[in-house]
């Protein structure tokens, strides 16, 4: 039997289950776990989410959707005097590494040879390792030519990290027009379709 | 600061370092890279595309009407520096400097200035590749600047409440398992034969159980027809009083009567309530 | 040069940090911090804290202060709910406690010294906090014997939970042991026969 909770104690709730979480919930795991006795229906949900991503809209902390589900997270404007609550320095990726993982992220799925291309220069193992240890990306699969390169994605872990719900939420690709002149304006933007986002 | 797009050096009355006994004079004069620490200059380069925008950007040449010829130049220059300087060149410089020199080659051949020169135009591929590459340059600089975890945003936590206990989720028991437990003891014959393994119907068994709990809900004392329940007809009568004889004969409730036809008690023979 | 800031970003920052932090932040802790830039009164950081425990009185979470410091926790009538998100699966139980527990269906009520006469082992508080905790079995009352021991008694949920009306729904011993076989049932049979039978 489905229990009662009114619009006050669902939100009190689903403010409680984000913050105590040791990761972002998603609608669907809300609704698995903290209010499976509970009939609330989606409309609600998103009605008691919105109310909340408002209440804190004013502040130190925001209650961010990104790719794996909701979670509260402090406001970058704090991070300077933040830092000083931990010791470790926050970790600093190279340029090499960037480049790779934008390459993966607005390519996927990509081979490593095929980045290597368009960046010009070997990508060490190194960089790969880097990226697949954080959780960033995966191989998804293998292409089908010699050595059966694999085929690199990028994972709702990268997207997490950098605050994002999707992989449309990414920066859009810069057109160089005013270096690149009017023809060939024509073709960044058939770089941009190329990329499969989703 | 202004500078000729041609001059890749700027004149230096002094010499900017000593490597190797040499006296270094030039350097990339907008490189934040310090003059004794040449080194780094390759480092500082994704590799030739990156290089080769740098050269681009610095001296403003137009991608559309790539300069081959200038570039190229400025481009053997650094790698000329680097050699003399015995740094280990990748060898992806060494293969854009040969690409640079076939494209500058093929544009000094006369048929090559013919009316198709333009979809001819060995500089096409070169230009297709270094926008591709600053595009994606670009998007890791974006990408550097989202607001990210660990370094610009900490998720924000609460701890869980004192009472907070979590969800067991206890295991399934198939009958069978029970049954088959049973089976094991029964097998154990040898010990249980010291034991009694008496033939009371589980009826008065659990009968027994459901008179202690009834004492313990009150304070301990019943009154002894508290125990029966009439609309459980004859067979229920006789479960009870089979089991209030049990309880007494395993002294767990004591009877008592104060008088002879008198009200019966039963009482709990420990009373915890 | 101390920095100045407002009393909301002062609220904000502490929010901010207390919510940010791995553990209770004391006074002295935020000074020392977050708030090492800043000059800020003990005054003023009082107001500022009160402002936040108000401000998350009618919540899902509630800032407390402890003996080592403020931190953020859940509201204590939410735990129930909240225990969901992280569950726990208790492992199979092992023979003794199947032992243990058939016994007491059997020969209930019964007290563990009992069981373990019979089983000829010890049956540890484990084994019996196990069968409670389930809900399986409960002290009906105790034996007036030295040491006064509990008396164990199936529950209405173990019935349930086998689907039995009664516990007479039990196969009877008798029936029993002739499932067991020729050789079985001829030792079970001397049981009943050396055992006092009325």
């Amino acid at each position: 039997m489905a229990r009662k909770i009114n619009d006050v104690q669902l939100m009190q709730l689903l403010e409680a289950a984000i913050f105590a979480a040791d990761k972002p919930l998603s609608r669907a795991e809300l609704q698995a776990s903290v209010l499976a006795e509970f009939a609330v229906s989606s409309r609600k949900l998103t009605q008691a989410l919105q109310q909340l991503q408002h209440d804190y809209s004013a502040r130190g902390i925001q209650l961010l959707e990104t790719a794996s589900g909701y979670r509260f997270y402090t406001r970058p404007e704090f991070s300077e005097p933040l830092a000083s609550l931990w010791p470790e320095r926050s970790p600093r990726y190279s340029r090499a590494v960037l480049e790779t993982l934008v390459l993966i992220a607005y390519r996927q799925p990509i081979t490593r040879g095929e980045i290597e291309e368009i960046r010009g220069v070997t990508v060490s193992t190194q960089i790969i390792r880097t990226l697949t240890e954080r959780g960033w990306v995966k191989v998804v699969g293998h292409k089908d030519v010699p050595g059966r390169p694999g085929l690199y994605a990028t994972t709702a872990a990268f997207l997490d990290y950098f605050g994002l719900t999707h992989l449309n939420a990414l920066p859009p690709l810069t057109e160089f027009t005013a270096i690149l002149g009017e023809e060939h304006a024509q073709q960044v933007s058939t770089v941009e379709m190329t990329g499969e986002l989703h | 600061m202004s500078e000729q797009p041609s001059s890749l050096t700027i004149q230096q009355p002094l010499p900017l370092a000593y490597v190797r006994g040499e006296a270094v004079l030039n350097r990339p004069d907008d490189l934040y890279i310090p003059p004794d620490a040449l080194e780094i200059l390759l480092d500082a380069f994704e590799g030739p595309l990156d290089f080769l925008l740098y050269l681009i950007r610095k001296h403003k040449f137009d991608l559309v009407d790539l300069p081959v010829n200038e570039i190229t130049l400025q481009y053997m220059e650094y790698i000329n520096l680097m050699q003399e300087l015995n740094f280990e060149l990748a060898a992806e410089y060494l293969v854009m400097a040969a690409m640079l020199a076939e494209i500058k080659s093929r544009l000094l051949l006369p048929q090559l200035l013919s009316a198709q020169a333009e979809e001819h135009d060995p500089r096409a591929e070169l230009v297709r590749r270094l926008q591709e590459y600053e595009i994606f340059k670009q998007a890791a600089t974006d990408l550097d600047q989202l607001p990210r975890q660990e370094r610009d945003i900490m998720p924000a936590k609460a701890t869980l409440a004192d009472n907070f206990s979590p969800l067991l989720i206890f295991p399934d028991v198939d009958f069978a398992e029970l049954l088959s437990a049973l089976s094991d003891i029964v097998k154990r014959a040898n010990a249980l034969q010291h034991h009694q393994i008496k033939r009371e119907h589980l009826s008065t068994r659990a009968r027994m159980s459901r008179i202690l709990e009834l004492l313990q809900q009150h304070a301990g004392y019943l009154d002894f027809t508290e125990c029966f329940e009439i609309n459980e007809g004859r067979a229920g009568v006789v479960v009870s009083f089979l089991a209030i004889l049990e309880l007494t004969k395993e002294k767990l409730v004591r009877l008592t009567q104060v008088a002879p036809y008198a009200q019966i008690h039963v009482k709990l023979a420990i009373n915890e309530a």
